[in-house]
């Protein structure tokens, strides 16, 4: 049978779920933006879902791309800051050590 | 209600006076001499004695129930029903008073011209005393509670000036603070009596007043009379409250039972003051005080009754004191303490023109006492204790002789005036119904003779002692040489005279009825005192008793002379020696009970001193440690600026410190503990938060 | 669509003045007159773009198919950050943090944020929401990063980023759930279809759905704001910043937070779906408490500034829960006044640094009344304003902040009030604390030798410092201008 | 009610000093342009802050002539509209029960103002009088307005900026010129007042909205109101009665109490005092003047005009609670002066317990009570001032407060002994002298209503006598201490500053009929507004 807007919402929360997970436990700076992309690639699930679901209503689409594009330039200027991370906590880009600011 | 323009002089000339002195006094003093300040000095009460007599002419001429003159300043608290004004009032009692404390000050003043003769700040003595003699004048010649309260806590502070006059001795300092404090637990007493009395008769009337005369019109209407005594407060009827409370100021100031113990003290003054002030005029303010009220006091048989007691008990209680004091002036003090207990057995009893009477007659005779050993102490140079002295008959005869006829009157030595006084209280003792229980008054007649006894034997011994026998004194033996006591200045020495002059004649205007012959005090203080004449009874003793009594106090007198005479007569007899080394326990309890003034100084102290001490620290830490600390918004102040500003104040900080177990700031410093600076925490932190948002969200709002 | 780019025009603007201001830094790379030149452009458009606010065509109605909303309400808060970001790129240009190298690219993303900021207050669709503030976001992330030599900066960007797209996640997927549940991304809309299933007798399932993806978008605003559950990174993010970015950060993506938050709130959550007054009354409550006692204890003055910030979110907060016009209009005035108060704060902060060698410890500012008494009392105006006392705006915009809940006479309005009231007696001790390192120490021996710091930064200060005092006095012009423009409701 | 314009007396007597701090600052600005010596300028800005002062007092002056004693009114008021969105208007006027105190200040200020002045004797080391002067004028100047504005004010809101602009020139005096322990001292007074007055601003606000219809002065309807002669009549009809309940309160009694407590930190009464102590001992001499001489009554003057005006029903059911703090006011802090060893520390106690006399007697609201209430105000005002010029006087030559460390002062200080004998005597309340007119009147009006605690504070009477003979026993009679010989007696400045208070408390004790004309009037109005809720 193919799948019904259920199956999607249940994935995409799955995926959601997952990202916030690996936000929580990852140590390296890479994985946390791993985990921000699972995020919003499970909110766009959603939106294509509840498009289709909607009688191909165009503004959940368009949210959709708008997502993914999104999604790009944070990661971009995420990595470009990892990467001054790397450079500045010597060859490192472990989350736990950028902790000096505090109290 | 003549006006009489001039009595407002009469207290102000003194002020003037003082004023004059407390300005310019140690300048002219530098430039003119001791003349520049002691003759305005003197001269102000002089003229306010002459006012007096003028004033008293002009009364005599007035009809007999009209002698009354009133001046009015200007209207000084008119607030509410409050019409406190300064205004002066000479009724027939006021003149009594004003006549002998203006006298008898200015003859004082006169003394201490020699008395103070070599003192450095001679200006400020005489500025204190003119002082003196204006707030006493203003408390006589006060028409209202209000203005009188001015007078009676002016004097307060004017004994208290002068008696720590030599401040630089700790002990006299100290001396006139207790004397301002104990006057102040009797002012205490007065300022509530009086509130009571206002507020009772508002409360009966709807209007009420501070005057006298409006009191007295209002007390004497029987609904009013009838209201107060059958409303009570804690427990007594309400005029009783208000007389009882009144009387506690008269204790306060003239020296009674509780309050007496600051009189003795009081003589660290000089001499002219304790004369002045704390035998002759000040102490028997409390004596005028309940006289002004005989309209209040007579209607309450309870208090009536309480004052006779009190003075009754105080007569004997400081007689026996007076029997082992060494030093003369303490002698003096207990025997004026216990003569006030007489002046109150008289008022208690409702004479009061005899309490009056004797008021007049022991400022004379005590004054002359004072001052005669004021003329000793200077004469063996600044000598108070009557073991160094004796013999002083021989180097100071007008002194000597003048002190002896002052005892015989304060014996009660007959056709003295001290005899025609005491005995004629003694005898309204005797004869008085109004008290409250049947035989109270021979019981308080008792007392009084057993006092009588007293006084004459410790008066005539310290007459014996100082003036008879051989020269003991530390300087030089007897004849040659040394220090050689001499007679004081011709200043003083007429002043004793006068003074002890008066002290015989005084007792001839106030003669018992017994002999039929024309009272004229009696007759002169009748319209005053003719509001509560209907209320006292007498018992109705025949003039048989009043004879039987005369006689019997003059024996009394005898007999303590005789007692005094034998024992002390040129100190040949050993038998006081002998009583005061004797081993035997009774005997020497009881000596050095008496002689400690059964040690009611030092139980005040412990007692109260001690109580009032412990319970600043108790307050003070209080307000430190909790106060402090628990207002500081619950420690998060004290703390925080304890610790951020690095004070080691320790009360501040330890205060502070045990009030923080909740406080805000220690919650601050958790919360910088969660702010770790992990990215990890935060972002748990912000998704458990979100979740926290949303449980919150179903559990308020369903 | 003729007609809605004249009422888009400071857009428009800003888009010019961005892209000249790229090219500038392109072509002039290392020439001395780069600087001035990028900086000027930078000031210059955004002067402009404040002008075509007030130009008649730009407060007109829905443009964009809905996407943007030019109402009065916006106008309001672009040209707050027209006059933020002024003084921004003047003190800026003054600063010594912002290397003098790259700044052509630091003015051009400023001139990004503002459009950023002017698009989130007028966005009135889930998508533009959404797209204009993850362009804010992005462009304050780099900002934040400017100084790539620098641990604190990087360190500071890196959480911000990590924690700003979780929060933009969350909202993103709050979003989803909303569209799925309403079926339009239009705000108004969503409140209608979210009325329909409160009101109507529509499964429990769609309520929790419609109750949990509003949090979640709750979520993102909150993280904008600062609001308590969100706001760690806050302090770290401003003290680890370039003074110049901590200060705009503080004001501008705060102010466009709360304009969107407003928003989004009136018009898509009416009264019968979610009770969003008291979830905002308690999350104000925990703001402000939290934002004032940590503030207490810190020896740093820009992560002070920051708790600061925080407590003063919570104090605007309260004003939104009373949701009324007049709580609008309060919050609208306060956002001004607050903008004023901070920034001046921040430049003397930026002063006192420049001339004390970098240090941003509370006790360089020992003595500072010896040392630069100008500076000193700038700064106790500006403090003793935040704190809200009488002859300063501080205490008018308070005034209105609490006039706005007592007239709502709520019992736990009331309760709201006191904590507020309480908050800013508390508040005084950590302000106060600056005040007294100024002029009742003594200046430390080492802190005289201060070199003498750029005399613009006072210039700066005293020009932010007038209308402090001013308002304290005369505030009714832009008392008016505020409550005109709370128009969204009527 | 309408009360147009009548004269613009009070306004410039309000600002007449904020003028004189704007020139201190315009001439320390010049001074960056074209710089003076420190010691020009410091004389100058004394100069300008000496002439301020001294017009402000001329200006009080002719307040005081033109003022009539038996108008229940507002007199020269001063009424334009300010902040029309509001309903905000800039109201000043003055009547029986501010009158006084408006005097009060502007003598108070005035002698404040010389014992600034640093004195043409020794001076040795830094003395306060000579650090920062222009900064201390100006603070001082900020100061005097905001007390006059105070006073003057008749709009809540005005009152409210007037009272809080007094804390920052008294925090900055305390803070900068203060003694060792000066930082604790100004932030705690700072503190204690903020949160107090905060209270009150919530209190002001819901009194605003509880309000109903007026017309502003020109004539513009407004359905709510700022103006405090309007809301006095409101609450007087029992206006606020009908108001919704707040935290579950009734809301008259809610904002009576915070209002209360707003005012009772300044009093300062019982729990709140602790302020009081520090911020004496550490403030310098004139300061300190002025703290005990005028901010106090400050308190106790809001309570009149706003407490027992406005909300006059929860006046009568607060009064034994008021009556009973002022009890514990007076004898407590009476013990507590017994233990002190600093005596400026004891002087602020005294003040404390002092102050709860006027609370008593407001509390008793008979028309003896509330009178002896004021002139206590007044009386403290006066008697208060010249013991902490004394303090000051033995503070700048030995440079220790400590009392036991005295001894025998008066033989080489026979002048400053004598002035201090008749500061302490007046303060304990001799009769003849002002301290006693004031106490008798409130135990008088107290009598009636509260009779035990009557009993119980007069007993307190005599620990005050007990304390302040102890003390003068302990620094001025008994044996020289040799340590203190080279003290010198008054010199020029002190006297000029002692001796005019020293012959006011005199003429006042004597002949107080002055003082009771200009506020007997509106004070029994005040009262029978009060009573008539009973």
């Amino acid at each position: 049978m193919n799948p019904g807007l259920q199956h999607f919402l249940v994935l995409s929360a799955a995926l959601f779920a997952c990202g916030l997970l690996c936000l929580v436990t990852r140590r390296n700076a890479i994985g946390l933006l791993m985990g921000i992309e699972l995020i919003i690639n499970a909110a766009n699930i959603n939106f294509v879902a509840f498009s289709r679901h909607l009688g191909n209503d165009r503004a959940g689409q368009v949210f959709a791309l708008f997502g993914i594009a999104l999604a790009a330039v944070g990661v971009t200027v995420a990595l470009a800051i990892v990467f001054a991370l790397y450079r500045n906590f010597n060859k490192s880009i472990d989350v736990d050590d950028a902790s000096r600011l505090r109290g | 209600m003549t006006q009489y323009p001039l009595l407002a002089l009469i207290p102000l000339l003194p002020l003037l006076g003082a004023a004059y002195n407390a300005f310019v006094g140690a300048r002219m003093q530098k430039r003119f001499g001791y003349a520049a300040v002691h003759v305005p000095a003197i001269l102000m009460p002089g003229i306010s004695f002459v006012i007096t007599v003028l004033a008293f002419a002009r009364l005599v001429s007035l009809p007999h129930h009209e002698r009354v003159l009133t001046t009015t300043l200007w209207s000084w608290m008119p607030v509410g029903s409050v019409d406190a004004g300064v205004a002066f009032l000479m009724d027939p009692l006021a003149l009594v008073m004003c006549g002998f404390i203006t006298f008898v000050g200015t003859l004082i003043h006169i003394y201490s011209v020699g008395y103070m003769h070599e003192e450095p700040s001679y200006w400020r003595f005489f500025s204190y005393l003119n002082l003196f003699m204006f707030t006493m004048l203003v408390l006589v010649l006060a028409d209202n509670f209000i203005l009188m309260f001015v007078g009676w806590e002016g004097v307060g502070l004017c004994s208290y000036l002068l008696i720590s006059f030599w401040y630089k001795e700790k002990k006299n300092a100290v001396a006139g603070m207790k004397a301002f404090i104990v006057n102040r637990i009797g002012d205490f007493g007065f300022l509530l009596g009086l509130l009571l009395l206002f507020w009772s008769i508002h409360g009966v009337t709807g209007g009420s007043s501070v005057v006298f005369r409006n009191i007295e019109e209002i007390l004497a209407q029987p609904a009013v009379r009838e209201a107060l005594s059958s409303q009570t407060v804690l427990g007594l009827s309400l005029i009783s409250m208000i007389g009882i409370l009144f009387f506690v100021g008269a204790m306060g100031k003239s020296a009674q039972i509780p309050l007496y113990v600051w009189l003795p003290d009081a003589m660290a003054g000089p001499t002219p003051v304790s004369a002045l002030i704390h035998a002759a005029t000040m102490v028997t303010a409390g004596v005028y005080l309940v006289a002004r009220l005989h309209f209040v006091f007579a209607l309450s048989p309870l208090v009536m009754s309480w004052v006779a007691l009190v003075g009754a008990v105080t007569a004997v209680f400081a007689a026996t004191i007076g029997f082992f004091q060494h030093d003369i002036k303490k002698v003096l003090a207990y025997s004026t303490v216990s003569q006030l207990g007489y002046m109150f057995i008289g008022v208690g009893v409702g004479a009061y023109w005899v309490a009056i009477f004797h008021v007049m007659t022991h400022a004379f005779f005590k004054a002359c006492l004072f001052l005669g050993s004021g003329s000793v102490i200077l004469g063996c140079h600044h000598e108070q204790d009557m073991r160094r002295m004796g013999g002083l008959k021989k180097f100071m005869p007008v002194t000597a002789w003048t002190y002896f006829i002052a005892c015989c009157a304060i014996a009660g030595f007959p056709f003295t005036s001290g005899f025609f006084s005491k005995d004629e209280i003694l005898w309204k003792a005797f004869d008085s119904g109004n008290l409250l229980f049947p035989g109270g008054g021979l019981m308080i007649w008792a007392l009084g003779a057993l006092g009588a006894v007293c006084t004459a034997f410790y008066m005539f011994r310290s007459y014996y002692m100082t003036f008879t026998g051989e020269y003991r004194g530390a300087h030089g033996h007897n004849g040659h040489g040394g220090h050689q006591p001499h007679e004081s200045p011709r200043n003083m020495t007429h002043v004793l005279v006068v003074l002890a002059a008066f002290s015989l004649v005084a007792g001839f205007i106030g003669l018992p009825h017994l002999w039929h012959l024309p009272s004229y005090l009696h007759h002169w203080l009748d319209p005053v005192f003719s509001g509560s004449a209907e209320i006292i009874r007498s018992a109705g003793h025949g003039s048989g008793h009043e004879w039987a009594l005369m006689i019997f106090s003059v024996a009394l007198a005898l007999t303590g002379w005789a007692f005094a005479r034998w024992l002390y007569r040129d100190n040949r007899n050993a038998a006081p020696s002998r009583l005061i080394e004797s081993k035997h326990p009774l005997v020497c309890g009881i000596h050095r009970l008496v002689y400690n003034k059964y040690y009611v100084d030092e139980i005040y102290d412990a007692v109260f001193v001690g109580f009032v001490m412990w319970f600043r620290k108790i307050c003070d830490w209080i307000d430190r440690n909790i106060v402090d600390a628990l207002v500081n918004f619950a420690g998060l102040f004290g703390r925080l600026v304890g610790r951020v500003h690095g004070l080691t104040d320790t009360h501040v900080v330890d205060g502070a410190v045990n009030g923080t177990a909740w406080s805000i700031a220690s919650m601050g410093s958790a919360l910088r503990l969660v702010q770790t600076g992990n990215l990890r925490t935060y972002l748990y932190i912000a998704i458990s938060g979100a979740i926290a948002l949303v449980i919150m969200n179903f559990i308020l709002f369903g | 669509m003729q007609q809605d780019l004249t009422a888009f025009c400071p857009e428009i603007v800003l888009v010019a003045g961005v892209l000249a201001a790229f090219v500038a830094d392109l072509f002039l790379s290392r020439k001395p007159i780069k600087r001035v030149v990028v900086a000027a452009i930078a000031f210059v458009t955004v002067c402009g773009a404040g002008i075509c606010l007030f130009c008649p065509a730009s407060s007109s109605g829905l443009l964009f198919g809905g996407m943007v909303h030019a109402d009065a309400f916006s106008v309001y808060f672009k040209a707050l950050f027209a006059v933020a970001v002024c003084a921004a790129v003047v003190f800026s240009y003054f600063s010594d943090e912002v290397e003098r190298d790259r700044d052509g690219e630091y003015y051009a993303i400023l001139l990004a944020m503002t459009l950023a900021m002017f698009l989130l207050s007028s966005a009135t669709n889930a998508l533009m929401i959404f797209l204009s503030l993850e362009f804010l976001s992005v462009a304050s992330y780099v900002l934040v990063a400017f100084r790539r030599r620098d641990k604190r900066s990087t360190e500071a960007a890196l959480k911000y980023v990590v924690y700003g797209a979780l929060a933009s996640g969350l909202m993103l997927f709050g979003f989803s759930y909303l569209y799925g549940l309403v079926g339009s991304l239009d705000i108004v809309e969503i409140g209608r279809g979210l009325e329909q299933i409160f009101a109507g007798g529509a499964t429990t399932s769609a309520k929790l759905i419609g109750s949990v993806s509003v949090m979640m978008v709750f979520a993102g605003f909150a993280y904008k704001i600062a609001a308590v559950p969100f706001h760690m990174w806050c302090p770290d993010v401003y003290e680890g910043a370039p003074t110049p970015v901590a200060a705009i950060l503080s004001v501008g993506p705060k102010a466009a937070g709360f304009a969107v938050l407003i928003r989004f709130l009136i018009s898509a959550l009416p009264a019968g779906t979610i009770p969003w007054p008291a979830i905002i009354g308690i999350i104000s409550v925990a703001t402000m408490t939290l934002g004032n006692i940590a503030a207490i204890h810190q020896n740093n003055i820009k992560r002070l500034l920051a708790y600061s910030s925080i407590a003063h979110a919570g104090y605007m907060l309260m004003a939104v829960s009373a949701g009324s016009p007049d709580g609008t209009s309060a919050v609208m005035f306060y956002a001004a006044v607050y903008m004023l108060m901070n920034l001046g704060a921040f430049v003397v902060v930026m002063s006192v640094r420049a001339s004390a060698g970098g240090s941003e410890e509370i006790s360089t500012y020992d003595g500072l009344s010896k040392t630069q008494p100008l500076l000193a009392v700038l700064m106790t105006i500006f403090l003793f304003s935040l704190v809200g006392i009488p002859p300063f705006g501080g205490f008018i915009g308070k005034f209105y902040l609490f006039a706005a809940l007592i007239k709502k006479a709520g019992y736990w309005y009331y309760v709201i009030a006191l904590a507020g009231v309480v908050n800013s007696a508390v508040s005084l001790y950590y302000y106060a604390r600056i005040i007294k390192a100024m002029f009742l120490k003594e200046p430390v021996s080492g802190n005289n030798i201060m070199k003498r710091a750029p005399a613009a930064f006072a210039a700066i200060a005293v020009i932010l410092a007038v209308p402090v005092l001013v308002l304290g006095v005369y505030w009714s012009p832009l008392y008016l201008f505020a409550e005109r423009s709370t128009d969204i409701f009527k | 009610m309408e009360y147009q314009t009548t004269s613009t007396l009070l306004t410039w007597m309000t600002f007449l000093p904020m003028i004189g701090a704007g020139l201190i600052i315009g001439l320390v600005i010049l001074n960056y342009v074209f710089s003076l010596s420190k010691a020009a300028l410091d004389n100058v800005s004394r100069a300008i802050a000496f002439v301020s002062t001294l017009g402000v007092l001329l200006l009080a002056v002719r307040l005081w002539a033109g003022f009539d004693g038996n108008s229940t009114g507002m007199q020269f008021v001063h009424h334009f509209v300010w902040m029309r969105q509001f309903n905000i208007e800039y109201f000043m006027g003055v009547d029986g029960i501010s009158i006084t105190m408006v005097l009060l200040t502007a003598l108070i200020t005035f002698v404040a103002m010389i014992a600034s002045v640093p004195w043409w004797g020794k001076i040795e080391g830094q003395h306060f009088t000579g650090k920062k002067v222009p900064g201390y004028m100006v603070m001082f100047l900020l100061l005097e307005t905001g007390m006059l504005g105070t006073f003057c004010a008749l709009d809540f809101f005005q009152f409210y900026i007037f009272w809080e602009l007094m804390l920052l020139p008294m925090y900055f005096l305390i803070g900068i010129w203060g003694g060792p322990r000066k930082e604790y001292a100004a932030i705690k007074f700072f503190l204690y007042t903020l949160a107090g007055s905060v209270l009150m601003l919530l209190c002001m606000i819901g009194l605003y909205y509880a309000s109903g219809p007026s017309t502003l002065v020109d004539g513009t309807p407004a359905q709510h109101t700022f103006n405090i002669m309007a809301l006095s009549a409101m609450g007087q009809a029992g206006f606020f009665a009908g108001a919704a309940p707040v935290l579950g309160f009734a809301f008259s009694k809610i904002v009576f109490v915070g209002l209360f407590i707003g005012f009772s930190i300044k009093v300062p009464m019982f729990p709140f005092h602790t302020w009081l102590p520090d911020a004496h001992v550490e403030a310098p001499t004139p300061i300190s003047v002025i703290l005990a001489g005028i901010l106090l009554k400050m308190g106790a003057y809001g309570m009149l005009r706003f407490n027992f005006q406005m909300l006059p029903d929860a006046a009568n059911w607060a009064a034994h609670t008021i009556a009973v703090f002022g009890m514990i006011n007076i004898v407590y802090a009476a013990f507590v002066c017994l233990a002190q060893k600093d005596l400026k520390k004891m002087i602020a106690y005294s003040s404390v317990s002092h102050m709860g006399f006027v609370l008593l007697g407001m509390a008793a609201m008979t028309p003896q009570g509330i009178t002896g209430a004021v002139f206590t105000m007044v009386s403290h005002g006066l008697i208060s001032p010249m013991l902490f010029l004394i303090a000051g006087v033995i503070y700048d030559r030995a440079h220790t407060r400590d009392i036991e460390g005295f001894g025998g002062l008066a033989q080489k200080m026979p002048e400053y002994s004598g002035i201090m004998g008749l500061a302490f005597m007046a303060s304990l309340g001799l009769p003849g002298l002002a301290g006693f007119i004031g106490e008798f009147l409130v135990f008088a009006g107290a009598f009636v209503k509260f009779r035990l605690f009557t009993v119980v504070s007069a007993t307190a009477v005599i620990i005050t006598a007990a304390y302040y003979l102890w003390t003068i026993q302990r620094m001025f009679l008994g044996k020289l201490n040799d340590k203190w010989s080279t003290l010198w007696d008054l010199n020029w400045r002190e006297r000029i500053t002692l001796y005019p208070l020293g012959v006011m408390v005199i003429i006042f004790g004597f002949y107080p009929l002055p003082v009771f004309d200009l506020m007997n009037k509106s004070l029994h109005a005040l009262m029978d507004v009060v009573c008539s809720r009973i």
